[in-house]
């Protein structure tokens, strides 16, 4: 609104209420944008971070057979980040055929929690109906990160030897088939929203590939290991999701090929959020313009 | 408006006339998760009997979930199966094999030591409630050094980079590489407390470490936002989506 | 004869089930009389003995930081890392591995303390009819309802396991019922609740007050702005490359990050770990008050 | 079973290949603090520490509390077991609880720790035994609240908006759930007082909260209220270990510099060979990780 219109004395009052806005406004207004933006997406634009890109590239350049070996240990607590990621990234690995083993850490039930989407995945089109046992396996829930994380490096095929699918071990299925050592995999993608990624940066040998997936408050202290290489590529948060999406749309265009799926959360949840993190910044100039006002007219103190 | 939304009886009759038994109704558990989501949301309004119901639903749960765990991650795989051991099972059609685990009944020595602790609500033993607690504690101690070796050595010998223009260094980088280290000595600087900073030098320094302090909480920050966002929204889609079902699902 | 030849461990079999119990018990009595016997101790004694809990505890880690580890290759042919100085009865790993179980278990149950003090607050509101006891009653009955669920759970899953013919599924379901749809999604909720804090903490400390606040504003909101794609695509027109595509934004935020950001953090890091070595060499020293010294 | 069943290849693994130093360094820093604590026994009142400004505050926030009769909150932190920063926070707690005990303030302390439940439990009980008001002590004023992250927040939060604390002092470890807290006890218009040795929480405790003490200055902070020569020792101490990786910071910056510009010979080709990081070929120069004291902290040993 124009303050010109205004008398003086109501000019001022605006001012005083932008300059503190009760809290419970700019919740309401939250759940508002939110809601509707989630209700009814609109798509935004993405201009991909070259960090995602570059793990995007090398698991696309990946060859048919190939194996990656997949650590997630996200919850339901970081599911709006990891999720996207998760998927992203096992619709990559099915349509490129790479064969990946999946452990979970942190909590029993993250199991129950992937199995499904894995198999909702495999039904798409482009997936190559995987199979579990036979192009993929779920080495299921491991509760000791350390003693896991090193026994992957020393002796993976040990390690994971006690899961079973359909009566045998999943080291006697397809999938790990010519896998002996770790080095065997072509790369190592940690899914996490806490801090396990530490210990396969002290543990992991020079010649294992490693890619991270994590939640955008990790990205400080892990974009340091991506320059130093210690990292093929890092996807962070909903935006490293919409990152891998928007890629394989480019790859696999959805109006070429019928059935396709490419987006989902990432995209799903990039608009609310855009206009979420716009409703916080509005909100910041906005108070320091009326403090600034304020000032002028000797009303702050 | 979607079929099968809130608004259309089939959503009614979905969540009360379940497909089976209750339990497995899928659509009634969602609307308990909402319910008690809503709950706590209603926190940001004002704290009110919705939200301490929820709160004490949560508390109970969550300490409930604790003891659960403490006896079937500790007590029994660390404490009571070692101590009791377990007789070798051989492996039937349907049954998989037990290993046999020799019994080291010297575990039971350990109960007693633990009960000390409960000697805290009295006022005459109060003390021996310091020996448990002392021991843990002591334990903690002893593996900081090793702690602080693995974790902070090399963090300070990762901070040098070269700073000389020439081999496969850029300039660019050089002039990064000295930010850095600099970055880090005069923020470090801020933190040193016993030395009189009488000379403007220090304080001038001990200022602009604060102040750069203040671009890394910065960055925190920035990071942070978004995650949290994100949160919030992957919970408006449960609520809007996958229980009322207002919009398609992903 | 057999019971006169016992070790600390000794193999279970399905006979010796009271024998073991027997020792287990012997090993629980023993301890305790040993205790009573620390009990009596005068007053002035204590708070050495304490101490020296505290200080052998600790000694314990230390020596496994100091003393030399060693490529050993074992009859067997394996070679393995260890620490190569046996203590009766054990190798020193072995040892360590025990202590690290104990005190596992030792800290473990010290929850039963703060149970104890849920149940006290509550049930004393609850006889005693304060304000708000109907929340206890709600509290005390979802706690009781999750150690039951979740112990059946428990129990069925092991029966299962144990090949015991039964219908495990109920507590299999109910289970899933309180951990997955009500715990979990509590704890998400909660989680997800910070979003809102975090708007409204930004919106009163973002001001430009003073340089401080304004630094944290400004680099905040680069950050956050290299996270946005429509954000980027400002200045998506500058050059990738060369002097203008450092002020591409996301460009910005990563020096931000790398350059300034991540040592300033490990500056303070590094304070901190001094200040945690310090303080666990005082408690080891029993120069700490409060914990362990009385 | 106690008998050697194995021969030894090779001992000191932690020692080789420049491990030592390592270990050394170590040792130096433990051996700074000490004669620091030393040192400052031997002549007490010899140090002086610069000002920290949130501590001075903590008086007033009680002082506050008492007129307004309402109470005050203190957390401990959430530390998965009794750990050296639980003890920290409890430390500056018994002074904050000696203050409260003298106004007859009313206190919460709110426990996410059965171990630190039991500690702060002893403390609590002690300062009002000392401050001879044994029978202002509330039993139920201590409590443990939940070993769950977030029922932990939930109940804080609730806490704070029911009993409308006039005075809210969290210190220790904590997680994303610090604005949960802090938050809430703003929007009932407490004085809040921070301090934790997470600092990726530090941001939004300086957004949320009047006082918060950076880094480390939550350790100085008992030495600071309690002029304890001890404890100022060991600040002196950590002061001049921190002064040294300063020093040896510059040092390591010119040795990698010079290193950075000479290309590998073939020797130091074969050394980083026989020491399990090979260098790759076709490689003129070092990489980042065979600078020299980068290299010691990553060189694989046994």
């Amino acid at each position: 609104m124009s303050q010109d219109l205004q008398p003086e004395q109501q000019r001022q009052t605006f001012w005083e209420t932008m300059y503190a806005v009760d809290r419970r406004w700019l919740y309401l207004i939250l759940i508002i944008i939110v809601s509707i933006l989630v209700i009814n997406p609109i798509t935004v634009p993405n201009v991909e971070d070259p960090a995602a890109e570059a793990l995007y590239d090398y698991l696309s350049g990946l060859n048919e057979g190939d194996f990656v070996y997949i650590e997630s240990d996200w919850t339901n607590s970081t599911r709006g980040e990891s999720r996207g990621q998760f998927e992203a990234l096992i619709r990559l690995l099915m349509r490129k055929k790479v064969r990946f083993c999946i452990s979970t850490l942190g909590d029993p039930q993250i199991p129950d929690i992937i199995r499904p989407i894995i198999e909702g995945i495999a039904q798409e089109a482009g997936s190559n109906n995987y199979k579990e046992g036979t192009d993929y396996a779920i080495a299921g829930y491991f509760p000791n990160l350390e003693a896991h994380v090193s026994g992957l490096v020393n002796n993976i095929r040990e390690t994971v030897r006690e899961k079973r699918v359909a009566g045998r071990s999943i080291v006697d299925t397809p999938v790990f088939e010519g896998i002996t050592d770790l080095s065997d995999a072509k790369c190592v993608v940690v899914i996490t929203g806490s801090s396990t990624i530490n210990l396969w940066y002290e543990r992991i040998r020079a010649k294992t590939k490693l890619g991270l997936m994590c939640t955008a408050v990790m990205s400080g202290e892990n974009i340091p290991y991506y320059v130093s290489g210690q990292l093929v590529g890092i996807a962070i948060g909903a935006k490293g999701a919409f990152d891998f999406e928007s890629l394989l749309e480019k790859e696999w265009p959805a109006d070429q090929n019928p059935g396709y799926k490419n987006f989902t959360s990432g995209r799903r949840y990039m608009s609310p959020l855009f206009f979420a993190l716009m409703l916080l910044i509005l909100a910041v100039v906005m108070g320091n313009v009326a403090m600034y006002q304020l000032k002028r007219t000797g009303r702050h103190n | 408006m979607l079929a099968q939304s809130v608004f259309t009886p089939e959503w009614w009759q979905e969540l009360f006339s379940p497909d089976g038994r209750w339990l497995e109704n899928s659509l009634l558990r969602i609307t308990i998760g909402a319910i008690l989501t809503l709950g706590l949301y209603s926190l940001l309004y004002r704290e009110n009997k919705f939200y301490r119901f929820t709160e004490h639903v949560f508390v109970g749960l969550a300490t409930g979930f604790s003891v659960v765990a403490l006896v079937k991650e500790v007590l029994w795989p660390q404490w009571w199966v070692p101590m009791l051991g377990v007789p070798e099972r051989e492996a039937t059609p349907d049954v998989s094999a037990v290993p046999a685990v020799e019994a080291a009944w010297l575990w039971g020595a350990l109960l007693p030591v633990a009960c000390l602790a409960f000697f805290v609500f009295s006022k005459k033993h109060g003390w021996l409630s310091r020996i448990p607690l002392g021991i843990i504690v002591g334990l903690w101690a002893g593996q900081q050094l090793n702690a602080f070796q693995n974790r902070f050595l090399p963090q300070v010998a990762d901070q040098a980079r070269p700073i000389i223009p020439l081999g496969e260094t850029s300039p660019a980088m050089a002039v990064n590489n000295l930010i850095v280290v600099i970055t880090w000595i005069v923020v470090l600087s801020y933190f040193v407390y016993s030395f009189e900073q009488k000379s403007k030098f220090l304080q001038r320094t001990s200022l602009m470490g604060r102040w750069l302090l203040m671009v890394g909480f910065g960055a925190i920050f920035g990071t942070t936002m978004m995650t949290r966002f994100v949160l919030f929204i992957d919970r408006a889609y449960y609520l809007l989506i996958q229980w009322l079902r207002l919009g398609e699902q992903l | 004869m057999e019971l006169l030849q016992i070790d600390l461990t000794l193999p279970r079999t399905d006979a010796n089930l009271w024998l073991v119990i027997g020792l287990a018990g012997l090993a629980m009595f023993v301890s305790a009389v040993i205790l009573f016997g620390i009990s009596r101790v005068p007053s002035n004694f204590r708070r050495p003995l304490v101490g020296m809990f505290v200080f052998i505890a600790g000694l314990i880690w230390i020596l496994d930081w100091a003393l030399p580890k060693a490529t050993v290759q074992r009859a067997s042919g394996e070679t393995d890392s260890i620490i190569p100085i046996p203590i009766w009865p054990y190798e020193y790993d072995l040892v360590m591995e025990k202590v690290v179980q104990g005190s596992q278990v030792l800290s473990g149950v010290l929850l039963a303390l703060g149970v104890l003090s849920i149940l006290r607050v509550h049930v004393k509101r609850l006889t005693k009819g304060q304000k708000d006891w109907p929340f206890s009653v709600v509290l005390l009955g979802s706690m009781a309802a999750m150690i039951v669920i979740g112990l059946g759970e428990w129990i069925a899953n092991n029966r299962e396991a144990a090949g015991i013919p039964g219908n495990h599924e109920d507590m299999k379901t109910a289970f899933s019922v309180v951990f997955i749809d009500m715990l979990q999604i509590l704890d998400a909720a909660m989680f997800s609740l910070i979003a809102f804090f975090i708007l409204s903490a930004a919106y009163r400390a973002f001001r430009i007050r003073s340089v401080e606040a304004t630094i944290m504003m400004g680099v905040a909101l680069v950050v956050l702005l290299g996270f946005i794609p429509l954000a980027m695509a400002l200045t998506a027109g500058l050059p990738t490359e060369g002097l203008a595509s450092n002020f591409r934004i996301e460009n910005l935020k990563s020096w931000i990050l790398l350059t300034v950001s991540t040592p300033a953090l490990r500056a303070i890091d590094l304070g901190l770990g001094l200040g945690l070595l310090a303080m666990a060499l005082r408690i080891m020293l029993g120069l700490e008050k409060g914990v362990a010294v009385d | 079973m106690g008998e050697r069943d194995y021969e030894i290849i090779s001992l000191g693994l932690q020692y080789q290949k420049w491990g030592w130093l390592l270990s050394l360094t170590t040792v130096a820093v433990v051996a700074y603090i000490l004669w620091g604590i030393f040192m400052a026994r031997r002549k007490a009142g010899s140090v002086t520490i610069r000002r920290i400004a949130g501590l001075d505050q903590i008086d007033e926030a009680v002082g506050r509390a008492t007129e307004t009769a309402r109470p005050v909150l203190m957390v401990p932190g959430l530390s998965a077991a009794l750990d050296g920063i639980a003890v920290q926070a409890l430390t500056i707690f018994a002074s904050i609880i000696r203050s409260a005990a003298r106004f007859a303030t009313p206190i919460r302390l709110l426990n996410y720790n059965g171990a630190v439940f039991a500690v702060a439990q002893e403390i609590a009980k002690d300062v009002y035994q000392t401050e001879g008001v044994p029978d202002r002590y509330d039993v139920d004023s201590v409590r443990f609240v939940s070993d769950k992250q977030f029922a932990f927040a939930a109940a804080v939060a609730g806490t704070i908006q029911r009993d409308k604390v006039a005075a809210a002092f969290y210190m220790g470890d904590f997680y994303a759930e610090s604005l949960i807290m802090a938050e809430n006890a703003n929007m009932v218009g407490a004085i809040q007082v921070a301090a934790t040795t997470q600092f990726t929480q530090t941001p939004f405790f300086i957004a949320a909260c009047d006082y918060v003490l950076l880094g480390d200055e939550f350790y100085a902070a008992s030495a600071y209220l309690g002029r304890e020569p001890v404890l100022l020792g060991s600040l002196v101490g950590a002061d001049w270990a921190k002064l040294t990786f300063m020093l040896f910071a510059i040092i390591a910056l010119f040795v990698h510099s010079f290193q950075a510009i000479r290309p590998l010979t073939q020797e130091q080709i074969q050394h980083f060979e026989e020491m399990g990081t090979p260098v790759l070929e076709g490689q003129q120069y070092p990489t980042p990780d065979e600078y020299f004291f980068r290299w010691i902290t990553k060189v694989p040993r046994g």
